[in-house]
């Protein structure tokens, strides 16, 4: 992680999670298949998104607001999901 | 020949498919819920198409882990016949009994459509009736039919002759504008090593009814069985 | 009798309840209710569950028939198909959730109407949906538009029913207000029905499927009944997410336990879920049902009863069992890996009792709470708009200068061009039953195992239906028919959804009872019945409602399918004829609108004498094989239609047209009056052509002939107008949506829901 | 996060992630999308999954040996991606 020599690069984690309540029809069913698989001991399995993005930190504003921003306006739908910014080691 | 096809929770092709080999190749055949294990007294067994377990997680990862598909890798060392179709295809990925994985299409959307598929190697129990070269058209309807393998793989797959369809123009030309996923090498149906296994994403059973459009996915089944299929209701000329 | 809230004013208002019907609340309780009975009150009373603004107008319309075997009132309509099976189909809207979250919003619309045709015991064989967006360059559309198609696509395809037709069409009245209605028709054996009916006192009713939430509490009272607004946060139900694999076990498991035997009656958790589905399923059987919440699955921790008898839930099913079969059926359920529990027994008390935690907190009677729903004739009121629509005249029209410069801008509207981009994202195929999937006038299923088919259509023209609702509404009965015998099917019932503002606006109540009166003309005049329907009132932004827009889901029998009829042309020399009269009007048009700007005018009334004539020739051609392709006039007018009848699948061909010159020459080619068909028949053929449509007096005009070279050459009255590469025409066509709507190449988020 | 009263819960992340080569269109649409919105700055993004597991703590083994197990037999595919398992705290 971290920077590379040509450009100023930043490495910053979005998680993005189904708000509390909606409906994980996904961990469900994959709740369900561990289950048969003999892991008896799983309560409950809810499924989000991972995403690594790489900032050039040279473009932009500030790398926490404009991920934040990035976020409200596409990589999260705020109806369902929450989302949750975690700014790489430089 | 006795065949099986499989019905797995969300299987959505199994009728078409038991339809045209009882009715249409006239051959005994059952259903096979997933949670069996006896294959012994079928020949030929088919995972049908469809969204196994929605098709949550990875296409076809639940579904490789049930009694039934466990049972296949010695069905298959015994010479038994294994045909995936779409879903069916990306089940054999995932139990290992062919190599690769399939991948989100490249449009990442959803595609139905008639694609044109060149044949390569004919000489496998599924494609015997069809000639190396030949162009034919069968629908797709999938959202992860991205072929992928590493390219050592794709290698063992070109030199062993174990690429038997790839998405190509009506001319039979593998271009990248011809394939509609983004699939490695155009790559549409591969078997195994010993050419009992063979998965593939098109749906060669939506394909042999003229009825439907289109009889050249029966060449597949009729390679299977060794013979032609009884004719279907053909539209008979227009004119009355 | 329990420890619930006690009611206030605010509280009934906040419910969406009138003084008055809160006055009869107490009337038939004869006592104040209690939180969760006001709960449960005003879902049931709501526009949505209970009609009461609809209800005075809906009964004018023709229920019965020789083929209806359910009219309004189940699940779902059925028609008897022959052969000893059924058809059993309806259509339903899912507006304000699509809105507010397109992908899930449009899914779920899918999930119900699917569970609408299950319930009743028919396996569903081809789904149908017809949408309307705002303007296309809105910045809210396109994102709408590919959230509300994946859904659709997505609920679809991971079931396994194949998605085979419908439509899409775009206007600023949609804006803030998108429209999706989702069709679903289903067959059965004939004696295989089942109806949602609680019968037996001791018998149980069983719950099946997802566990218990707080989606969408009060989605059906709500959002249904009171205006929605973007961003008007209070109240916001929470969004329903559908599970499609979970309703696709369902389904199986439905089926196989109705197969199996010991069900009595069943019905799907829609809208109010266990609330609509107890009352509904007691007032059929004449019955009571006595419900224990605590045996209700749940998926949130605590739950109040109020939350679980009003949540909406998807892929959730109530039945109830023949008493002692109940092992039996949880087993079948078990098998599908569904929950399946025991949560009431019927009654014969006639009271829904609902007991929590050993308390009873509701206790209602089933009769007067539907008998003593109110119903409102509402004031009506012709809009004001409709003076100076009406007053339009063509006359102030310059004549049209360049033929083919007009008809390339028509071709790419987004409302005429092709509808691939969306067509390519359904399985259309899946089931191998589908012998004309979606791009055509209507799709034809094959029913398994025989040569028979079903033809199905959604048609709707909101651009009509503004300027006049009569007409509107019966010319989309009429296009709907019109459809069906395009593709050689006999139109046999029809289901209907209509969306409109708020029934208190009387200019909205006048459009929607002018609209059920065109709906009634027509269904008498055509012979095909309304077998079941759905209401959207409250379609509106701040005050200003959606253009009055009926959607007609039409069903039809082929007695074969390999004689289906084709859209396209199909071999060079073969006359090209018109089925039918062209009026000289242009009020109304697409062409108006698009090249001119103009939404005026008063469309005119079908003819149905020459559609039934036009329709019936059509249908004999196809039936005996002579006619060889069929292709309807609509939206775009006559040259439009030859256009597409020119592209073919791949195979381009070529028309060469020589027309008499009627009245003005837009008129002629870009006009919409109804009941035209245009058909091509071997010139062998033209004498029985003749003496069919003699026979049963439709007009028949000649308009030239196919050709080879693909080119569109039209003289009128001997005068070159259009000389065009079919070929360009067909590009302009198949690209003109995406452009439309996406500018360009669509980029698409995709997604991993 | 942690335990409930009841049962004795615990929680537990797990990250998918795409191996390296292993080509990512969605993440490619992804990047596409978020330079038509101005966001220029953004180099590259990877798609992955979060998951998270809720165990009772009394069944099954050491819960991050059966964790890594569930993720071998089900949860990742090891042909196009790694896993990782983050334990939650108690
Ligand atoms: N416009 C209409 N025309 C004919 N029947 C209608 C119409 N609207 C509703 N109905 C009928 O009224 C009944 C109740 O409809 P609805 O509440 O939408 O059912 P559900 O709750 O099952 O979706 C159904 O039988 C439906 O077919
Ligand atoms: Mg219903």
């Amino acid at each position: 992680m971290g920077t590379t020599k040509e450009k100023d690069l930043l490495q910053a984690v979005i998680h993005v999670t189904l708000k509390p309540g909606v409906l994980d029809p996904q961990g469900r069913a994959i709740r369900q298949a561990l289950h048969h698989l003999g892991f008896s001991e799983v309560e409950e399995v809810r499924i989000g998104k991972r995403m690594v993005v790489s900032l050039d930190r040279k473009g932009g504003g500030p790398a926490r607001e404009r991920l934040e921003e990035m976020c409200r306006s596409l990589l999260a739908n705020p109806v369902i999901e929450e989302f949750h910014v975690e700014m790489g080691e430089e | 020949m006795r065949f099986a096809v499989a019905v797995f929770p969300g299987s959505n092709c199994e009728e078409e498919t038991f339809r045209l080999l009882s009715s249409l190749l006239e051959q005994p055949v059952e259903y096979l819920w997933h949670r069996e294990r006896d294959l012994s007294r079928f020949d030929c067994v088919i995972l049908p198409g469809g969204f196994s377990y929605g098709d949550y997680l990875r296409c076809g990862a639940m579904a490789s882990l049930s009694p039934l598909v466990q049972a296949l890798p010695e069905f298959v060392l015994a010479g038994g016949k294994l045909l995936g179709i779409c879903n069916g295809f990306q089940i054999l990925l995932e139990a290992g009994l062919l190599p690769g994985a399939l991948l989100p299409n490249r449009s990442l959307k959803y595609i139905s459509r008639k694609v044109c598929l060149r044949v390569g190697q004919v000489d496998t129990p599924f494609t015997n009736r069809l000639r190396p070269g030949q162009v034919i058209r069968l629908p797709i309807a999938h959202y992860e039919g991205s072929y992928f393998a590493d390219e050592a793989t794709l290698e063992r797959l070109e030199t062993g002759g174990r690429i038997l369809l790839q998405y190509s123009d009506p001319a039979g030309r593998v271009t990248e504008g011809a394939n509609p996923n983004g699939s490695a090498r155009s790559i549409a149906a591969i078997c195994s090593a010993d050419r009992n296994v063979v998965g593939m994403m098109p749906h060669p059973e939506r394909a042999s009814e003229d009825l439907l459009g289109s009889e050249d996915g029966l060449r597949i089944f009729e390679s299977l069985i060794g013979g032609a299929a009884r004719k279907a209701h053909r539209p008979e000329d227009r004119r009355a | 009798m329990n420890r619930e809230p006690g009611i206030t004013p605010d509280m009934v208002r906040e419910h969406d309840l009138t003084e008055e019907e809160y006055g009869r609340i107490r009337k038939i309780l004869d006592r104040d209710p209690t939180y969760t009975e006001l709960g449960i009150f005003s879902v049931m009373w709501s526009e949505h569950c209970s009609y009461k603004s609809s209800r005075v107008h809906l009964g004018r319309l023709p229920s019965t028939g020789p083929a209806v075997i359910q009219g309004p009132g189940e699940n779902a309509g059925v028609v008897d198909i022959g052969g000893g099976r059924v058809a059993v189909f309806k259509i339903e809207s899912h507006n304000h959730p699509s809105f507010i979250e397109p992908f899930q919003g449009a899914a779920t619309g899918v999930g119900g109407i699917l569970r609408d045709i299950f319930t009743m015991g028919a396996r569903p064989v081809g789904s149908l949906n017809s949408l309307r967006f705002g303007d296309p360059s809105h910045p809210r559309t396109r994102r709408l538009l590919e959230g509300v198609i994946g859904g659709i696509a997505g609920y679809g395809n991971c079931i396994g029913v194949p998605t085979v037709g419908g439509e899409i069409s775009f206007h600023p009245c949609y804006n803030g207000n998108i429209l999706v209605n989702v069709f679903n028709c289903g067959i059965a054996g004939k004696d295989e029905i089942f109806l949602g009916n609680a019968s037996g006192a001791g018998n149980p009713v069983i719950y099946v499927g997802s566990s218990t939430g707080r989606d969408g509490i009060h989605g059906a009272s709500l959002l249904a009944s009171s205006s929605f607004e973007e961003g008007g946060g209070g109240q916001r139900p929470r969004v329903q997410v559908g599970d499609p694999f979970l309703e696709k076990l369902l389904l199986e498991a439905c089926l196989e336990a109705m197969r199996a035997g010991g069900i009595v009656g069943i019905q799907d958790m829609g809208a109010a879920g266990l609330t609509c589905s107890t009352l509904e399923m007691a007032g059929r059987g004449g019955t009571g049902i006595d419900l224990d919440l605590d045996a209700v699955p749940r998926r949130e921790p605590e739950m109040s009863p109020y939350d679980v008898m009003l949540s909406e839930s998807q892929e959730r099913m109530l039945l109830v069992g023949k008493r002692g079969s109940d092992p039996d059926l949880l087993a079948i359920f078990r098998k599908w890996d569904l929950q399946a529990v025991v949560v009431g027994r019927v009654t014969d008390r006639g009271k829904v009792r609902v007991r929590h935690k050993g308390e009873t907190v509701a206790d209602l009677p089933v009769g007067p709470l539907s008998e003593e729903a109110p119903r409102y004739n509402r004031p009506l009121r012709e809009p004001a708009y409709l003076r100076d629509t009406r007053s339009w005249n063509a006359s102030v029209l310059p004549e049209p200068g360049d033929v083919a410069a007009i008809l390339k801008d028509l071709l790419a509207s987004p409302n005429i061009a092709s509808k691939g981009w969306v067509i390519d994202q359904y399985d259309s195929t899946v089931r191998a039953n589908t012998v004309a999937g979606p791009g055509l006038d209507a799709a034809v299923l094959r029913i398994p195992g025989t040569l028979a088919g079903i033809a199905m259509t959604t048609d709707g023209n909101s651009r009509h239906s503004y300027l006049h609702p009569f007409h509107g509404a019966a010319g989309a009965v009429a296009e709907a028919s019109r459809n069906l015998s395009c593709m050689g099917a006999e139109p046999l019932a029809l289901t209907d959804c209509l969306n409109f503002g708020s029934p208190e606006n009387p200019e909205v109540m006048w459009q929607f009872q002018q609209t059920v009166e065109g709906i009634r003309a027509a269904c008498l005049a055509l012979e095909v019945p309304v077998v079941s329907g759905n209401v959207s009132f409250y379609n509106q932004t701040e005050e200003k409602p959606i253009r009055p827009t009926p959607v007609i889901g039409m069903i039809g029998s082929i007695a074969d399918v390999t004689r289906t009829g084709r859209l396209a042309f199909s071999r060079p020399g073969d006359l090209i004829l018109l089925l039918g009269d062209t009026r000289p009007v242009l009020d109304g048009t697409e062409y108006l609108a698009r090249i001119h700007q103009v939404e005026a005018g008063s469309p005119a009334a079908v003819d149905f004498r020459l559609e039934r004539a036009v329709q019936d020739t059509c249908r004999e051609g196809i039936r005996q094989g002579w006619i060889r392709s069929a292709h309807d006039c609509s939206e775009g007018g006559l040259l439009v239609t030859l256009a597409e009848a020119c592209f073919g699948d791949g195979r381009d061909l070529g028309g060469d047209f020589r027309i008499p010159q009627a009245d003005r020459l837009d008129a002629l080619l870009f006009g919409e009056s109804a009941s035209r068909i245009v058909v091509s028949v071997a010139e062998a053929d033209l004498k029985r052509l003749e003496t069919t449509a003699t026979r049963f007096g439709a007009p028949i005009l000649p308009l030239g002939q196919v050709r080879k070279e693909p080119v569109l050459k039209v003289k009128v009255d001997g005068e070159r107008v259009l000389h065009a590469d079919v070929e360009s025409l067909r590009r302009i066509w198949r690209e003109g949506f995406v452009r439309a709507v996406f500018g360009g190449a669509p980029a698409g988020k995709g997604g991993m829901a």
